[in-house]
């Protein structure tokens, strides 16, 4: 038995450790144009990482770099440090675990973990594990995701836990479209509904685009925004999930219907492989690494603002 | 041989309704989970109590499971309740990634394991759920015998932090066990010390396992009587020490002999200590609609079973 | 490796014996009045079947009888005997599992095998298990239900089967209600129309009433209709779904919808127990058997007509 | 010792996808189902040809073993494939209930098992697909060790009726069984005859297994080396005809050492021949990023693992 509890116990263990550090608070980041120049760092830090490695998942990760960057430096309120519990702050959960590079860049440049750490994106013995994991012990990850469509059951529970705690803060999650094919989503959207899950605030990557080819193609999901209304929820849509200022909006519009008896879902429409005009408008992109030449052009379109890692 | 008195038939899910209700009163951090079976799993009593700590998630095992581990993110200990087979097999994925990979603490509590679930039938009664979560790095897999047995797990398993499968059944059967006994987590019960054979058994086979032993001792057969309540992690220790004292060993469980505690003993005799050994399971069969005692002798998994393996592994040792 | 084999074969072979009867063709029963009869009979045969065995589904199986006597002795085109491949004649899946007895009865009482058979309903070694299944061989029956929510994708396979084998019949589905929290309908709904699988019926038995009580409070699924136009399904409901009449005419209507290009969901409002006054609008029913003095009144409410088995 | 060679390094993958070209072609019963993995799967020549037997079912694997399971009424052979993690754990009870429960004549094909999936890591890795479905009543469990063979084993499970779960992998390894070698469903194949340990390995290990035996010929140890490509049903005669011979094995599999092959031998073994026994497997943990070849090593899953697991298991013979 011993053995396997210490290696239980050791992962807990390192779940526990609260990293010395203080997130860097929304007030670095007062404006637009300062935010911009998060969002082509960010970039860079997406097409360096799956480049180095050959592997990972560009595409989807380009596409919601605007949505990123906007709720951990706009929205999201957030407690120095990372703890498990996250009492007293709000909760951010990517169920579409493949587009980890904008997730791992994001949060080591929020500070969550040194951004040297980048570097050993999807390396064996590396927290940066090719789908994002608390397993590692790697600081502002708080589920596994990867296999696809469990994240929204997961932010369910944790809302529901805020609210037995009497925790005001909300819950966040960040879906696929072609994501949403998968059935325990729609358990979820039923329930969350049913059960007034009103500190949700649930966000759609509609970039219309999947593996095999468009999700028109592959398995069409019409009118996101009509299933979502049919199934309870207060619904919204930003148009062009690419524009800061427009995600920025809608995440605060998002935010005030919160407490309202309805759980909130954003159907946010982006451009995969945003950013980078040879990645743009296909799934190709979806988890191909650029090679030497691809990642020069690449990173030409999005030149140097935070600095590299 | 030592002697075991019934204390009056019960069922295990029932032990475990009353160690919710323990729960419910002594855990504040505690919250139960159901997936319309709320009467089958006998928590009305802890959902009476405690109607805010209680979520009904619905028929939707695999949102459960989500659900249960978002909990754990917010200090709770969530216990997920179903019958075995929505409890393990149509969620399995859901369990290995955002609770046994993620390292949550979730109690996943299956009732109705087993043949013994009866006249529903085999899309019912899984015969492979000690198996599926076995496999489950992390995961500890316990399968009580009797109602204290259930009922004393229930509140060891909110003490222990990290995911745990507590399987219990729906037929009553004999409640045995002291009411007062602790449930020490992976530690093997020696319910009779024997010489000749090793009879390892877990959940509702234990009583079988006891009447074999005692109709063994009247032809002059000593056998020792291991309860594996833990399935994982397994109590080699315990395993080992008994069979190198006996020479061989016969396991049994309500369970397909495929994947499941035989196997795991198998495994610990042939890389530590081969043996002979003879399962007592069902044989890689679906089971079917009768009562629990009618499929518990067509399926082999009584006394008599238990028997007929004793005697039969006794000429290969 | 030959004992596996010669389990599985085993149950192949069963599978594959076409009993040497004729289904009793649909002209035996040419008016209302007619099929009342089956109905009372039905509901007799249910409430006997679980009284038995004291175990079973009765509420569910009772609000469904309308439908299952419309269904196989006004509906469905059958051919004589069965196969397992149904080709050319109209199929059935039954996904909520739990309602055999109403199932057992009408195939027994349309000659897929003999009506005594009923008697060893859940009984050991019998092939009328609690749950309908082809493990045992019984006729009529074309795949194992139980556990809930898959039967849609089930019936949708046949349903493609057909198609690529340019047979024009139809094929049935039934579900819970309760049973469409379940997110595997939720993938079939999507996949059934997006991909046009428009010679698929499946019925939703809206009775309102699931294990722990009523829909509304367990997990509300608010407006099916709504959902299911919302994921493209061509919708119509049945008022009164123990109104023979308005069953039939639901279902034909349903018919001559078929080949447009998308599948058709009835919505069909139930009683759970319907036909026996204590068992009605409640879920208590769901899955308890009456004991003596219920059944004695049940039978009473249910005079015999075709004649008990 | 007998000498095979490398006829080029390919995928295992690659070899199903070929052998669905030429049932395409073949066979017109058959039909293939896939969920939004069709370039992972290889299956694109396939579909092109016969665009109207192939089924994309999207990111919804529940509804696809329901959907082959419904192809089969009707006469069609569904080939249902996606990553061995979700044809198996995903979809655990459907494949058990509408598939093995019912009996159908579907075919699930896995692509990506094990942990050379590599950087993915290990919510893909799934190292228990093995004991999943060798747990199933009626299953047949194949694991073909490199692209001929899984060519061939891809045709063979076309012609057998019944459910059959195939399972293969993503890296490039060396492929060096014969092109026109036709595959038995069930028949363990002897690759080398040897006097004093007995390796039985499956899928990518065989190969690793070859390369130990060679390593251990030269330090003078006679291993015999047994590629049990089918799990389920075991050939339980080879391997008892060969462990009688050399009085010890060692298991070779890319899974966890719960609940896989080795357990299965370890009860053929203790319940007919017992006989000491070592794993080559993952040792209860998940996967991880990596490369295939760095994974292989750092979960002890190549020759060098096997070879010392030969020398721990002629210590205790
Ligand atoms: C359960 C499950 N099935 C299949 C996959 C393989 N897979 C990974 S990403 C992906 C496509 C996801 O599409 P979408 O959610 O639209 O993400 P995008 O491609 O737009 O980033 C698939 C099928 C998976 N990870 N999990
Ligand atoms: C996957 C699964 N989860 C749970 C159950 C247990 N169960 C059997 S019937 C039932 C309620 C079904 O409700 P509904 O579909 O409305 O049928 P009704 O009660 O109206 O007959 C439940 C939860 C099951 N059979 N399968
Ligand atoms: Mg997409
Ligand atoms: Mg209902």
């Amino acid at each position: 038995m011993s053995q396997l509890i210490k290696y239980y116990n050791s992962r807990l263990d390192t779940q526990k450790i609260a990293p010395t550090f203080e997130i860097i608070k929304n007030i670095t980041m007062p404006n637009i144009e300062a935010l911009e120049d998060v969002v082509v760092q960010t970039r860079r830090d997406i097409l360096r990482m799956v480049h180095k490695v050959n592997s990972g998942h560009p595409g989807g990760s380009l596409g919601c770099t605007e949505f990123f960057v906007s709720l951990y430096h706009e929205m999201m309120e957030l407690k120095d440090g990372f703890d498990m519990d996250g009492a007293g702050e709000d909760l951010f959960f990517l169920s579409n675990g493949h587009i980890s590079p904008v997730f791992y860049s994001i949060l080591a440049r929020k500070g969550y973990f040194p951004i040297e750490e980048l570097n050993t994106f999807r390396l064996i013995d590396s927290r940066l594990q090719g789908h994002p994991t608390t397993h590692e012990g790697l600081p502002g990850i708080r589920v596994a995701s990867g296999s696809l469509g469990q994240g929204m059951s997961v932010a369910i529970g944790a809302a529901l836990a805020k609210k037995l705690n009497n925790d005001n803060h909300l819950v966040y999650s960040l879906h696929g479209d072609g994501e949403l094919q998968e059935g325990q989503n729609w358990e979820a959207i039923m329930y969350a509904a049913g059960n007034k899950v009103d500190n949700l605030i649930s966000t759609i990557d509609r970039n219309g685009q999947q593996i095999d080819g468009p999700t028109a193609e592959v398995l069409p999901l019409g009118n996101l925004s009509e299933k979502f209304t049919a199934f309870g929820w207060d619904v919204l849509e930003i148009k062009d999930g690419n524009n800061l200022e427009e995600v920025i909006a809608g995440l605060q519009e998002a935010k005030s219907r919160t407490g309202k008896g309805k759980p909130i879902c954003i159907i946010m429409n982006t451009v995969m492989g945003n950013g980078v005009d040879f990645m743009m408008h296909t799934h190709a992109w979806h988890g191909k690494a650029p090679n030497d030449d691809q990642l020069e052009t690449a990173l030409a379109q999005n030149p140097e603002t935070l600095g590299d890692y | 041989m030592k002697k075991y008195i019934d204390q009056g038939k019960n069922d295990t899910r029932s032990g475990y309704g009353a160690g919710m209700t323990e729960l419910g009163r002594s855990n504040p951090n505690v919250v139960a989970l159901c997936a319309d079976l709320v009467g089958s799993l006998k928590i009305e009593t802890f959902i009476a109590e405690n109607p805010e700590r209680f979520f009904q998630i619905g028929i939707a095992e695999a949102n459960m499971m989500g659900i249960a581990a978002g909990l754990t993110i917010g200090g709770k200990i969530p216990f997920a309740s179903t019958f075995a087979n929505f409890a393990t097999g149509r969620v399995y994925d859901q369990i290995r990634q955002s609770i046994a990979y993620s390292g949550k603490n979730v109690k996943i509590c299956a009732s109705h394991a087993g043949i013994t679930l009866g006249e529903d039938g085999a899309t019912h009664q899984i015969l492979e759920d000690i198996g599926l979560m076995k496999m489950l790095p992390g995961m500890t897999v316990i399968n009580p015998c009797d109602y204290n047995q259930t009922k004393a797990a229930t509140l060891a398993i909110a003490d222990y932090e990290g995911p745990v499968y507590l399987r219990f059944g729906r037929p009553k059967v004999a409640n045995f066990t002291p009411a007062d006994q602790k449930f020490e987590i992976g530690k093997a019960l020696l319910l009779n010390e024997g010489t000749d054979v090793t009879i390892i058994a877990t959940g509702h086979l234990v009583w079988q396992a006891l009447i074999a032993a005692e109709n063994l001792e009247n032809k002059g057969i000593s056998a020792e009587v291991i309860n594996i309540h833990t399935i994982k992690p397994l109590d080699e220790e315990a395993v080992l020490k008994s069979v190198k004292k006996t020479g061989c060993v016969v396991s049994a469980e309500e369970h397909n002999y495929l994947g499941g505690l035989g196997e795991s003993i198998a495994r610990t005799l042939a890389t530590q200590h081969p043996a002979p050994q003879e399962f007592v399971a069902t044989q890689d069969t679906f089971g079917e609609s009768g009562t629990p005692d009618q499929l518990m002798d067509k399926y082999g998994l009584n006394n008599k079973a238990i028997e007929e393996a004793v005697l039969r592994v006794l000429k290969r040792k």
